[in-house]
C-alpha cells in the first residue's frame, strides 16, 4: 500500500470533526477528529476501552454524537438511524455481530433488506445468496436453514461480514471483523478488503492484528482514553512506533505524521 | 319413556349458598328418578352460553338456568327453543316466554335489605356496599333499596354518604371500602346496607377496627351461617333468608314437569309476571324471602337450615338471642 | 460450502419443518387428539359428535381469533393484558351503535357497525404501542392501564346496563341460529382451501426442485399434501353433519369459525412470507440488532399493538353477537386464556419464540378441556382442578418429548 | 487503574447509588408524595390524617409481603402467576385449622396454625419450583395450573363454606382492634430500627474509609443518615397517633406492617448481602453464565418459588385474620397487583433488573392511588379509569426522567 | 518452550479418550482424543466450526459427550456440572465470555465463588482484590461498580480472564482468551500464561493467531471438522505445516508427530 493510493488532497469520503459523546459520567470521545478518502483503508488503533468502536457507532448511525459533525463528501450529514447511514451507503460491521439468534443464516444476511418476489420473501434466493457470499469467506456452515444461536464463534462473525458485504457500500466500517476467524478465514476477509478497496470503497478497520493492520491499511489513527493521539501513513512509521503510541499515548519523536 | 335430564347452568358457584341450592334440587330429583347435570359459569356470560349448549350436548331434556346476565343468556335460550328444550329461570328472571321463571324477587330482597336497616335506624348517613359490578342483580338490589330510602332520602331524614360495588363479591374489598368510608366520614355513618352476607362480613371487620362492630345496623341476604353467627351475636342486624331448599325443590319439580310436556302456564300454582324491564309476560311462581333478625333466628334451626352449634357458636351471656339460651 | 457429516439427518428435520409440522405441533396435534379421545370414552362419545366439535369449534373461535396477535406481541418481547378489556369495550361500543344508530336490518348497518368497532380497536391499540414505542414505557404497564381503563369505560358507556338486541344481521357474527354459512357454502369453502392447498404445495416444491434446493421426495409430498386435504374434508363434514332444528338442513361452518380460520391463515402469511413477520421475529431475537440492521422497530411495535387492537375488537364483534347483548363485563380475563394459549402454543415469554399454528392449536387444546371438562359431570371446583393438572401435564410431556427429539 | 475522566461525576452517582436511592427510588418517593398531596387536598386533609394514614399501611401489608417475592421471581425470568390462589387456599386451611384444630386462644394454637400454613405455602411454592427447574415447563403455564388447582382447592376445603371466626390470638395478624402493638412498644421497634441504621450507616463508612475506598463526605453521610432517622420517627409518631376507640390509648405498628418490614427489610438484606440473592440476579442477567460459573440453577429456582409460596401463605394469613373468616374467594386476582406493584417499582420482567425497595414503593403507590379514590367516593368505573392513568402517566414520567439524568 | 518442559512420559494431566458429540443432526466431534501434561501448554488449533469450544466444554463440565472419557491424573472422572469441574480445579475462559451483563465486575470475577464476612458478601473486598486482579492485565476500567453491560469488548474480556485466574487452578482452559485485546493487554496474558506454566498449571489454549500460539505452546492439536488431524511438538514443526494442516486437513509429509 503506497501512500500515493491513499491521496489526501482530494475532499475527504468521510469526516468527523470535533466530535464528544460521554456516558452517564464517563467521557468516551472527546473531540475526536478523522477522515477517510475513497479507496482507503484506515486502521483505528488502540488500547481496549480507548473508544473506537464508540467512534465508529456515530458513523454508522447507532449512536448519536453530544457535539461534533459528520461529513459525506464534504456535506454534513445527521446519521439518526442506522438506516440514515445505510442509505447514505455505511455498511457496518459491528464487533458484538449484532444477529438475531433466533433466525437462520440467511435471513440474518439479508436482514432489513430481505429480498421480495411477488410481495414475497423470496427465501429461495436469498439462501442462494447467502450460499454465495458465505462460499466467498470459504466458511464451514453445516446448515443455513438453521437459527444462528448455536454457531460458533467464527460462523457468526462471517455471517455479519456477510451481511455488510452483500450491499454495495461506499464506506465499510468493519470493527474487529476477523478477530474470530480462522486461518484460512482471516486471509480470505483480507483479500477482500484488498479487492473493496479496489473498487473505491472506503473502509475503516479497527483490528488489534498490527501485522494485518500493516497489512492492509494505507493510514492508521490512534486513540487513547476517548482522544485521537495521532495519525500517520504505514509507509512512513514502524509497528513498533505506531505500539508506542498505542500505550503510551505519544507521538514518536519525528517527523512521521499526517493529519 | 326417556328419563329426564335436568341440566343446570349456575352463575358463580363461587358463592356459598347455591351450594344448598344444589343439594334441595338433587335430592328432588333423585326422588322424582330425574338426572342432574350441572355446569358453572364463573361470572362470565360467555361461559354461560357455552356451559348451556354442553348441557344440551350431553342431553339435558329439561334446562334450569341461573343467569348471569339476564339478556346476554337470551341467544342460548333462543337455541333451548329451537331444540325444543323447556327451561326454568331459576332465581333471577329471564324475560322469554319460553322460560319458566321461578324466584325469590331480587328486588324485593334489596327492599328488605333497606326496610330492615330502616327500622333499625330511621335517621343518619347510610354507607351501600352493592355487590359486584358486573352482576347485574346487584344494581338490582341497589335499585330495591333505594326505592325504599327514597323518601327518607328526599327528606334529608336519610344521607347516602358513600355507595361502592364490590368487585366479584369479595369480601376483603367490602372491608377495605368500608374503612375508606368510615375514615373518609370520620366514623359518622349510622347505618350500613351491604348487599349479601359475605359483604356484610367484610364490613362488620371494618366496623370491628374502629370499635363499632354491633353499634351501627347492617344488613345481608343469603343466611350464611358465618351470618347467622354474627347476627346471634348481634354484629350484624339481620339477613334476607331465601330459602333455597323449597326454590330448589320446587324448581326441580317443576323442571320435571315441563321436561314431561306440560306447558309452562300449565304448571300448577303458577301466575304471570311481567314486572321485569322489558314487561314480558312470564310464567312464574315467587317466593317470599324471610327476613332473619336476633329475633326469630329460631325459625332456621327449626328449618334445619343450620345447627344451634352453628349459630350460636361462641354466644353467651345476657345479650344471648333466644334461640340460643 | 463444506458441511459435517449432515446428510444423513437433514432430510427428516426439513421436512416436518418445512410444512411447518415440527416436533411441537405434531405433538400438540397427538395431545389433543388424546384429549379428545379420552373425553370420548369418558363421555361414552358425546364428545366427539358433530354437534358437540361444532360448538367447540365457535367456542374456540373468540380466543382463536385473538391468539395470533398475542404471538406477534410476545414474540416482540411485549405483553397485552388489555386485550379482555378492548374486547368488553369495543363490543360495548359496538352494541350501542348497532342499538341506537344502525339499528336497520342491513348489511352496510351490521358492517359499518364492525367497522366502527375495528378503527376502534386498531386505534387503542396503536395508541397503546406508541405508548411504548415512544415513550418506553414497559408494555406490561401500558397494558395493565389499558385494562382498567377500558374496563371502565365499558360500564361507563351505557353506566353498566346490558343492552340487547342487537339486529339480526350483526348476530350473524356470533354464529348463533343463523349464523353460518350452510351446507352448499361450507362445501365452496373448502374447495377452495383445498386449492389453495394444492396450489401451494405444487408451487413449492417445483420452485425448490428447479432451484436445486433440497426438497423431499415426491411420494412423501403427496403423503402430505393428502394429509392436509382429508383434515379439511372432515372439518367440513363435520360442520355440515350439524343440522339446523328449524330446518333440519346442514348449518355448515359458522361464521366466527370462518372468521378465526381467516384470520390465522392470514397472520400465518404474514409471519412466513413478510417483511413485517419477519421482522417482529427479528426484533424479539435481538431488539438491537434489529435497529442495527435499519429496521424501524418503533412503527413495527405500533402496527404490531395496533392488529393486536384490532384482533381483540374482532373478537368483541364475535362475542357480542353471539352474547345477544353488550354487557360491561364481556371479555373478563380473556388476556390470560389467550396468553396462556399462545404459551401452550410455543411461544416463550422471552421472545423471539413463537408459532401461530402452535397457538391456535393452543387455542383448540384450552377449549377442548374446558369443554370437555363440561361433559364430565364434574363439580366447578373440581373442575378447576384438574384443567390445571391437564394443562401442566400436557406442557410437560411436550417439553420432554421435545428434549428426546433434540437428543 | 487507570480512569477516564470520571472523577467529577462519580461521587453523586456513588452515594445515591450506596444509599439505595438510586434515582428510580427517589423519583418513586416523590410521586408517591405528590399523589398523597393532591389527595390531600381534594379529600380536605383526610388523606393525610394518622387515621387514614395508619389504615393505609394496613391495606398495604399483604401486597407488601408478597412484593418482594414477586421481585425475585421476575428477576430470574418467571413469573408466579398462582399467588393469590396460594394465598386463598393457604388462608382457608388456616381458618380451618384455627376453627377446628386449634381453637384455644393460646399463643402457641394460633401460632402452629400459622407455622403449618406457611409451610404448606413452602412447599406449594417448591412444588411448582421443581416442576419448572427440574421439567423444564415454562413458569407461565405451571403457576397458571397452580392459579386452577389452588382456587380449586380453596373451594373445596370447606364446600365453598365462609368459615368464622377465628380466635382473637389468631386475629391479631390482621390488625384490627387488637392488632397492634401499642405505644410503648412501636417506640422501642422505632428505636430498634434507629439504632440499626445508625450502626450499618457508621460501619460501612468506617469500613470504606478504612480501605481507601471512595466514600461520601461525612457530612452528606450525616444528612443521609439523619434523612433516615427523620422518616422512622415519622412513621413511628403517625401510628401512634392513631387511637385505641375503646382506650383513647396509642394503637401503635399494626402486626401485619410490622410483618411487611420485617420481610421487607430481610429480603432486602438477602438480595444486597448473600450469595443466594445474588446468584437471583446473576441467573436473571445471563442463565448460562450462572450455569457456567457454577451455581446450583436448579436449587435457586426451587428456593425463589418456595419463598413465594411462604410470603403467599402469610399474605394468606394476614387476609383472613384481617377479614376474621376463610372465605373462598379470598386473594382473587392478587397476582395481577402484585405483579403490577413490582413492575412499577422498576422490576423488569425481562430478567435480571429488580429492587425490593422499589417493589415497596409500588405497593405503595398503588394502595395510595385505592385508598384516594375510595374517600373520594369516586364511582368504581371512574376508579379503574383514573387508577389505569395516573399508573401509566407514574412510569412514564419516571421513565423520561430517568432518561434525562442518564444523558 | 523446548520439548522438555513438557514431557509426554508423566501420566497426562488431563486426558480426553473417544469424546464423541453431536447437536441434532450435526456431528460436532467424533472419536477426538487430546492430553495435557502438568505445565504444558497445548495449543487446539482448527477452521471456524472445527470443534475446538465444543470439545473443551466437554472438559470444563459445559457439556456432556455423547461417548468417551475424561481422565484426570489418570483417573476417569464425571464433569456433570461446571462446578463438578471448576471442585477439580478446572478453569475456564469460554468464548462467549459468559458474564452477567447486569452485575458489576466485581461481582462477575467472584460470580459463584463470592467472599463472605461473617455470612454476608464482602463486597468491599471484593472489590479490591478485583481491582489487583485486573491490574494485572493492565486493563483500563473505569468503575468496577458499573455492570459490565457497557463495557467495550476488550474490557469484557478481561473481566473473563481474572474470573479464571484469579482462583488457583491445575488445568485451565482459554478459548480465545486475546481475540479482543489490545496489543498491550495481550502481552500481559501471555506473560501471564507463561508464569502459570512455571508453577505447573496445565493449560488449553484455543487461539487462531498462529504466532501467539508458536510462541507459548508446547505442543499443538489440530482439529477439522469435528476430527482429530494430529498433534505435533511446536520444536518440532513449521507455521507454515501447520496451516497446512488446519486447511487441508492433512498430516505433513514428515516424521513430526506425537501422539
Ligand atoms: N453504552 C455505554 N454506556 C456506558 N459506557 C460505555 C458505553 N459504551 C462504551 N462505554 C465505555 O466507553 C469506553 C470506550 O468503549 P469502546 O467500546 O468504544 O472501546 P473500544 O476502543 O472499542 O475497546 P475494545 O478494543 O475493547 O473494543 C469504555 O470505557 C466503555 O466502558
Ligand atoms: N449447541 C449447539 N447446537 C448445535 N450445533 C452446535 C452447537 N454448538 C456447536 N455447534 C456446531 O458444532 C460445530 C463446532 O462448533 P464449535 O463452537 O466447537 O467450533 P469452534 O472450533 O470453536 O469454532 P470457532 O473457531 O469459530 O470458535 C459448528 O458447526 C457449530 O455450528
Ligand atoms: O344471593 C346473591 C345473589 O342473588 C347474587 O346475584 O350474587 C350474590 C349472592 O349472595
Ligand atoms: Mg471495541
Ligand atoms: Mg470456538
Amino acid at each position: 500500500m503506497s501512500a500515493a493510493s491513499a491521496p489526501q488532497q482530494v475532499t475527504p469520503l468521510v469526516e468527523a470533526r470535533g466530535i464528544s459523546k460521554s456516558f452517564g459520567g464517563i467521557h468516551a470521545l472527546e473531540h475526536v477528529n478523522v477522515s477517510l478518502a475513497p479507496g482507503e483503508v484506515l486502521g483505528l488503533l488502540g488500547h481496549n476501552g480507548a473508544g473506537k468502536s464508540t467512534l465508529i457507532k456515530m458513523l454508522s448511525g447507532a449512536y448519536t454524537a453530544d457535539a461534533g459533525q459528520i461529513l459525506l463528501d464534504g456535506q454534513e450529514v445527521k446519521l439518526t438511524s442506522p438506516r440514515a447511514a445505510q442509505r447514505l451507503g455505511i455498511e457496518t460491521i459491528y464487533q458484538n455481530l449484532a444477529l438475531a439468534d433466533n433466525l437462520d443464516v440467511a435471513a440474518n444476511i439479508f436482514l432489513g433488506r430481505e429480498l421480495l418476489r411477488g410481495g414475497a420473501l423470496d427465501e429461495d434466493t436469498m439462501e442462494l445468496e447467502a450460499r454465495k457470499v458465505l462460499d466467498r469467506l470459504k466458511v464451514n456452515l453445516p446448515d443455513l436453514k438453521k437459527p444462528v444461536f448455536n454457531l460458533s464463534g467464527g460462523q457468526r462473525q462471517c455471517i455479519a461480514i456477510s451481511r455488510a458485504i452483500y450491499f454495495k457500500a461506499r464506506v465499510l466500517i468493519m470493527d474487529e471483523p476477523t478477530a474470530a476467524l480462522g486461518p484460512q478465514e482471516t486471509h480470505q476477509v483480507n483479500e477482500l478488503i484488498k479487492s473493496l478497496k479496489t473498487e473505491g470503497v472506503g473502509i475503516f478497520l479497527i483490528s488489534h492484528d498490527m501485522h494485518d493492520v500493516f497489512d492492509l491499511a494505507d493510514r492508521v489513527t490512534v486513540m487513547k482514553n476517548g482522544k485521537v493521539v495521532g495519525s500517520a501513513l504505514t509507509s512512513q512509521i514502524t509497528q513498533d512506533e505506531v505500539l508506542e503510541m498505542i500505550i503510551a499515548g505519544k507521538l514518536p519523536g519525528r517527523d512521521v505524521l499526517t493529519v | 319413556q326417556k328419563q329426564v335430564v335436568v341440566g343446570v347452568s349456575w352463575s358463580n358457584f363461587q358463592e356459598e349458598r347455591w351450594k344448598t341450592d344444589e343439594a334441595a334440587i338433587k335430592a328432588q330429583l333423585d326422588k322424582l328418578g330425574a338426572k342432574y347435570l350441572s355446569a358453572d359459569a364463573q361470572s362470565s356470560n360467555e361461559k354461560q352460553i357455552s356451559d348451556i349448549e354442553s348441557l344440551v350436548t350431553r342431553g339435558a331434556t329439561v334446562l334450569l338456568v341461573l343467569a348471569q346476565d339476564t339478556e346476554a343468556v337470551l341467544p342460548a335460550i333462543a337455541k333451548a327453543k329451537a331444540d325444543g328444550i323447556p327451561v326454568v329461570s331459576y332465581d333471577r328472571l329471564i324475560e322469554d316466554p319460553w322460560a319458566f321463571y321461578i324466584s325469590f324477587d331480587n328486588k324485593e330482597v334489596g327492599r328488605l335489605q333497606a326496610r330492615m336497616i330502616l327500622n333499625a335506624k330511621p335517621k343518619g348517613n347510610y354507607a351501600f356496599i352493592k355487590g359486584s359490578p358486573s352482576d347485574p342483580n346487584a344494581a338490582l338490589l341497589y335499585a330495591g333499596q333505594l326505592e325504599v330510602l327514597d323518601k327518607a332520602i328526599k327528606s334529608g331524614a336519610i344521607k347516602n354518604v358513600g355507595s361502592q360495588f364490590t368487585e366479584g363479591w369479595q369480601p376483603e374489598i367490602a372491608q377495605r371500602n368500608m374503612e375508606q368510608m368510615l375514615t373518609a366520614n370520620q366514623n359518622k355513618i349510622d347505618a350500613v346496607v351491604a348487599s349479601n352476607d359475605g359483604t356484610a362480613g367484610g364490613a362488620v371487620s371494618a366496623l370491628a377496627g374502629v370499635g363499632l362492630a354491633g353499634k351501627i345496623p347492617v344488613s345481608g341476604q343469603d343466611a350464611d351461617k358465618a351470618a347467622l353467627n354474627r347476627i346471634a351475636k348481634g354484629l350484624q342486624t339481620g339477613t334476607v333468608w331465601k330459602d333455597s331448599r323449597t326454590l330448589g325443590t320446587e324448581a326441580a319439580k317443576i323442571a320435571v314437569q315441563l321436561a314431561g310436556g306440560t306447558k309452562v302456564n300449565a304448571i300448577k300454582g303458577s301466575s304471570t309476571f311481567n314486572g321485569g324491564p322489558r314487561k314480558v309476560a312470564v310464567s312464574s311462581i315467587l317466593l317470599k324471602p324471610v327476613v332473619i333478625t336476633k329475633a326469630n333466628l329460631g325459625t332456621l334451626i327449626t328449618a334445619k337450615w343450620a345447627t344451634k352449634a352453628e349459630i350460636c357458636n361462641g354466644v353467651t351471656g345476657a345479650a344471648a338471642p333466644a334461640a340460643c339460651r | 460450502m463444506q458441511s459435517v457429516k449432515t446428510v444423513s439427518t437433514t432430510p427428516p428435520r426439513r421436512l416436518l419443518a418445512q410444512l411447518g409440522l415440527d416436533g411441537r405441533l405434531l405433538f400438540m396435534v397427538l395431545a389433543i387428539a388424546g384429549i379428545w379421545i379420552a373425553f370420548n370414552l369418558l363421555t361414552d362419545g358425546v364428545f366427539i359428535t358433530s354437534r358437540n366439535l361444532w360448538n367447540l369449534s365457535v367456542q374456540t373461535a373468540s380466543v382463536g381469533v385473538m391468539v395470533s396477535g398475542m404471538v406477534l406481541i410476545i414474540v416482540m418481547r411485549n405483553i397485552d393484558l388489555s386485550i379482555g378489556s378492548i374486547l368488553g369495550f369495543t363490543g360495548m361500543a359496538m352494541a350501542v351503535l348497532n342499538i341506537r344508530v344502525f339499528t336497520q336490518e342491513t348489511w352496510w348497518g351490521a358492517l359499518l357497525t364492525l367497522a366502527l368497532g375495528l378503527l376502534l380497536g386498531l386505534g387503542i391499540g396503536m395508541v397503546q404501542g406508541t405508548w411504548v414505542a415512544v415513550l418506553g414505557v414497559p408494555s406490561f404497564i401500558v397494558t395493565l392501564g389499558g385494562l382498567l381503563i377500558f374496563r371502565g369505560g365499558a360500564w361507563l358507556l351505557t353506566s353498566g346496563q346490558t343492552v340487547a338486541p342487537l339486529t339480526e344481521t350483526f348476530q350473524i357474527l356470533g354464529g348463533g341460529l343463523n349464523g353460518s354459512i350452510g351446507g352448499p357454502a361450507s362445501w365452496g369453502v373448502g374447495a377452495l382451501i383445498a386449492a389453495a392447498i394444492v396450489w401451494t404445495d405444487l408451487r413449492n416444491y417445483r420452485q425448490r426442485a428447479r432451484r436445486g434446493l433440497p426438497n423431499r421426495s415426491a411420494a412423501l409430498q403427496l403423503v402430505f399434501t393428502g394429509v392436509t386435504l382429508a383434515l379439511v374434508l372432515a372439518f367440513v363434514l363435520v360442520m355440515n353433519s350439524y343440522p339446523d332444528p328449524r330446518s333440519g338442513l346442514a348449518r355448515g361452518i359458522p361464521v366466527p369459525v370462518l372468521i378465526m380460520l381467516a384470520v390465522t391463515a392470514v397472520m400465518m402469511w404474514v409471519v412466513r412470507a413478510t417483511r413485517f413477520g419477519r421482522y417482529v421475529f427479528a426484533y424479539g431475537g435481538n431488539p438491537e440488532a434489529a435497529r442495527l440492521a435499519g429496521i424501524n422497530t418503533t412503527r413495527l411495535t405500533i402496527l404490531v399493538f395496533g392488529i393486536m387492537g384490532m384482533l381483540a375488537a374482532l373478537a368483541g364483534a364475535i362475542q357480542t353477537a353471539r352474547l345477544n347483548a353488550g354487557t360491561n363485563s364481556t371479555g373478563t380475563l380473556a388476556e390470560l386464556s389467550v396468553i396462556a394459549a399462545a404459551v401452550i402454543g410455543g411461544t416463550s415469554l422471552a421472545g423471539g419464540t413463537g408459532s401461530i399454528p402452535g397457538a391456535f392449536l393452543g387455542a383448540i387444546l384450552m377449549a377442548s378441556l374446558i369443554n370437555g371438562m363440561l361433559l364430565l359431570d364434574l363439580p366447578s371446583a373440581w373442575q378447576n382442578v384438574v384443567q390445571g393438572l391437564v394443562l401442566m401435564l400436557a406442557v410437560t410431556l411436550d417439553g420432554l418429548f421435545q428434549r428426546r427429539r433434540a437428543k
